[in-house]
């Protein structure tokens, strides 16, 4: 008697949320607030904080994100032929290999320009 | 039980809201918010029709898993877009990007 | 499933159905919920004891127990009646509502990975591929907490933080992907049965090694531990949080430790095979303990290396070497050198 | 034979993806437009669920979730500043009731079309219950030219967004 595993994992979740909600719920509501301007401003080691805090941002990394966003999907495409790979036959499985290759070009472009910091 | 009506009003209320961010909004983010919102309802359809209609088949999910590659792309070249135009006109309203105009 | 009382005579014996029943056991005690925060209060005591071992100091002491075993116990009661501190001009709603989510995220994989032949949450058929969806949840939530702090370590802790989980998370992959094809499932129960007479860090040694530093990096650890360096970032993207915030965080993150060394158990050491002088789970949780165990000594031996070194070491050597493993993994199947192992 | 009863379930996450979708256009902050987003895709992941497709939910968190609202989140932190707190994202004049008009006749037209059509229409067939890996022969031998122009579109679409994003000099 199992259940559906997609069920089961309903519940866990629900179970989660249920039993570890409290642990800052309760916290909020029992612990004694005291606003205090001193207090409440963000660290920054001991000084006042100066200026915007969610400013610099780092573009010299952002070849890495769209990399990223592009073997996110070569990676799930693999998977989908990974599981079947013995009902495959082998020479049908060079699509997926000349697949993987056409996409080492990008990949090597992309890593030249990551190097090269003055290009971002 | 769900029918596949059902599947088919949540998706035309998906598209509605994409087609009206699309005719609406101003910020190009948002605007690509809403495209991906109609992708998403054209996907959902693929795979509600391909379930009902098709159960023994795969093939509304293949085309699925094309359509989400292909989104993923189009949002990573979107944003880059995006990101020149801002770096450019340092502004992603899209009635303002209108140098092109004649 | 036992059918729903009717009258007021059958809640009695259908509350005994439900609670007895394999799900609830699972679901609750030994999968579930009581042994995965025992473990992850027992982790959090073990890694301070293995660093104060290494350093020649004795860690963890007054607490009771052996060994100050319930330090983790105190700590947690401090920490949840502490005063939940929310920064100046912090984005509220995001500020307190990411731990939640953090440890949500860290505790719904869980249920797809299998402890013992029926020591299973959710069999479920797209089990490692499901656990990897639910992780690659994590950048964005510690993008989004860095930045509701406002404050300026936390947000560039967690853009380092960003980065380098997402360099990590390709190789991780495609370094699974050779052992999803050795067993030909998706499903853990089943990539844990296929290791039977043959544990797959033999044949997919690259991929064990791509994958455990991987892991590594994903967990922030030691040599990769850039988003929360001390000396630059003072606590990096969790600089901010405090009391009952921290507590979340921390049990997230040990969380996560967990689940990828029970994940390199699973997928590498086979699981719960072993012996039969112990049973299944006893086997699975000693291996996973060993993993952590690797896990967490670099922190008391090796310095950290650059940032960009860093997200470059993940694009350039570990995606090639996962490869050239997924390449060899497709000579080693095609010519069936593994048929004797019934691979 | 389950607790829950699947309609529950559905109702719940149609309403997840639609209140998603309406905030990620209509929230007031960008960054909580793209949480908004993200819990929009979540929730047609569970659609997918729902429709015997796991491996497409799984995808869909990984590749939607996962990567493109992180590179979403990424740039509105980097275009956000200056340009967008001041930006209406209003719509002037007739511009919103236009757009009003033309979405909710779209998506009445469609439902309405639909149920009309819906006695018509199959409401429940036996559950398939492909296995996961009935996906990956078809991708690969039915479709395999398919495959390589993907192959070349990814290809094309992260040499175009790198070129893209360089700073001219």
């Amino acid at each position: 008697m199992a259940l559906d595993p997609w069920l089961a994992i309903i519940i866990w979740g629900v179970l989660i949320i249920f039993l570890t909600g409290p642990l800052l719920t309760l916290p909020i509501f029992w612990s004694r607030r005291r606003p205090d301007p001193f207090r409440d401003m963000p660290f920054e080691s001991g000084q006042v904080p100066q200026g915007e805090a969610r400013t610099r941002l780092v573009m010299q990394y952002y070849p890495y994100l769209l990399m990223f966003v592009v073997f996110d999907v070569v990676g799930m495409f693999l998977f989908a032929w990974g599981i079947s790979f013995n009902a495959i036959p082998l020479s049908e499985s060079i699509y997926v290999v000349l697949f993987v290759v056409l996409l080492g070009a990008p990949l090597g472009y992309a890593l030249h320009l990551a190097l090269h910091r003055e290009n971002w | 039980m769900v029918a596949l009506v059902n599947y088919i009003i949540v998706s035309a209320a998906l598209l509605g809201i994409g087609v009206y961010g699309l005719t609406v909004k101003r910020n190009a983010i948002r605007i690509l918010f809403a495209i991906e919102i109609i992708v998403n309802a054209a996907n959902l359809n693929f795979a509600a029709f391909t379930r009902y209609m098709n159960p023994a088949q795969v093939t509304g999910q293949v085309i699925v898993f094309y359509s989400i590659a292909a989104a993923a792309m189009e949002a990573a070249v979107g944003l880059a877009l995006i990101l020149v135009a801002f770096r450019l006109n340092s502004t992603i309203d899209v009635r303002k990007l209108d140098k092109l105009k004649g | 499933m036992v059918a729903l009382p009717t009258t007021p005579a059958d809640i009695l014996p259908f509350v005994i159905a439900i609670v007895t029943s394999h799900a609830f056991i699972t679901i609750v005690f030994f999968p579930g919920f009581i042994h995965l925060m025992l473990i992850t209060m027992f982790l959090t005591w073990y890694e301070r004891k293995i660093l104060a071992r290494i350093q020649l100091r004795i860690g963890p002491l007054y607490a009771g127990g052996p060994g100050g075993i319930l330090q983790p116990i105190a700590d947690g009661v401090k920490l949840i009646f502490k005063e939940v501190m929310v920064p100046y001009k912090a984005d509220k709603p995001l500020f307190l509502g990411i731990p939640l989510a953090l440890v949500f995220l860290a505790a719904l994989p869980f249920a797809v990975i299998p402890f013992g032949q029926n020591w299973v949450i959710a069999n479920l058929d797209v089990g490692i591929v499901f656990v990897f969806a639910v992780t690659s949840l994590f950048p964005a939530m510690i993008l989004l907490f860095a930045w509701a702090s406002n404050s300026k370590y936390p947000f560039l802790g967690g853009l380092r933080s960003l980065f380098q989980q997402v360099a990590y998370e390709i190789p991780m992959w495609i370094a699974t992907l050779s052992v999803v094809m050795l067993a030909g499932s998706l499903n853990l129960v089943d990539i844990v049965n296929a290791q039977a007479k043959l544990w797959f860090i033999i044949p997919a040694f690259l991929s064990c090694v791509v994958f455990f530093i991987s892991i590594m990096a994903e967990l922030e650890r030691l040599p990769f531990d850039l988003p929360e360096a001390e000396p630059e970032l003072v606590a990096g993207w969790y600089t901010e949080s405090s009391g009952a915030i921290f507590m979340l965080l921390f049990l997230g993150l040990y969380m996560k430790l967990y689940l990828m060394s029970s994940l390199v158990t699973a997928l590498f050491l086979g699981g719960w095979w072993g012996p039969a002088f112990l049973p299944q789970p006893v086997w699975f949780i000693i291996k996973t303990i060993f993993v952590a165990t690797l896990i967490i000594i670099p922190r008391g031996v090796y310095p950290r290396i650059r940032v960009d070194m860093l997200i470059r070491i993940g694009w350039s050597r570990l995606l090639i070497i996962a490869l050239v493993n997924l390449f060899v993994t497709i000579f080693l199947l095609s010519t069936g050198i593994l048929a004797s192992w019934g691979l | 034979m389950s607790l829950v009863p699947p309609d529950l379930i559905f109702v719940i996450l149609a309403a997840v993806t639609i209140i998603g979708s309406i905030l990620a256009l209509q929230a007031k902050e960008l960054i909580y437009g793209a949480v908004a987003l993200a819990i929009s895709f979540i929730g047609v992941a569970g659609f997918f669920v729902f429709l015997d497709a796991p491996y497409l939910a799984m995808l869909q968190i990984a590749i939607y979730v996962g990567a493109i609202v992180v590179l979403i989140l990424f740039t509105v932190m980097l275009v956000r500043r200056g340009s967008l707190d001041e930006m209406t994202d209003r719509a002037e004049g007739g511009e919103g009731t236009v757009g009003l008009w033309l979405a909710g006749l779209l998506a009445i037209g469609i439902a309405g079309v639909a149920a009309l059509a819906g006695p018509n229409l199959p409401t429940d067939t036996q559950p398939a219950s492909l296995p996961v890996s009935s996906l990956g022969p078809v991708l690969v031998t039915q479709y395999p030219v398919p495959l390589i122009i993907l192959a070349l579109l990814l290809s094309s679409a992260l040499l175009g967004a790198l070129i893209l994003a360089k700073v001219d000099k």
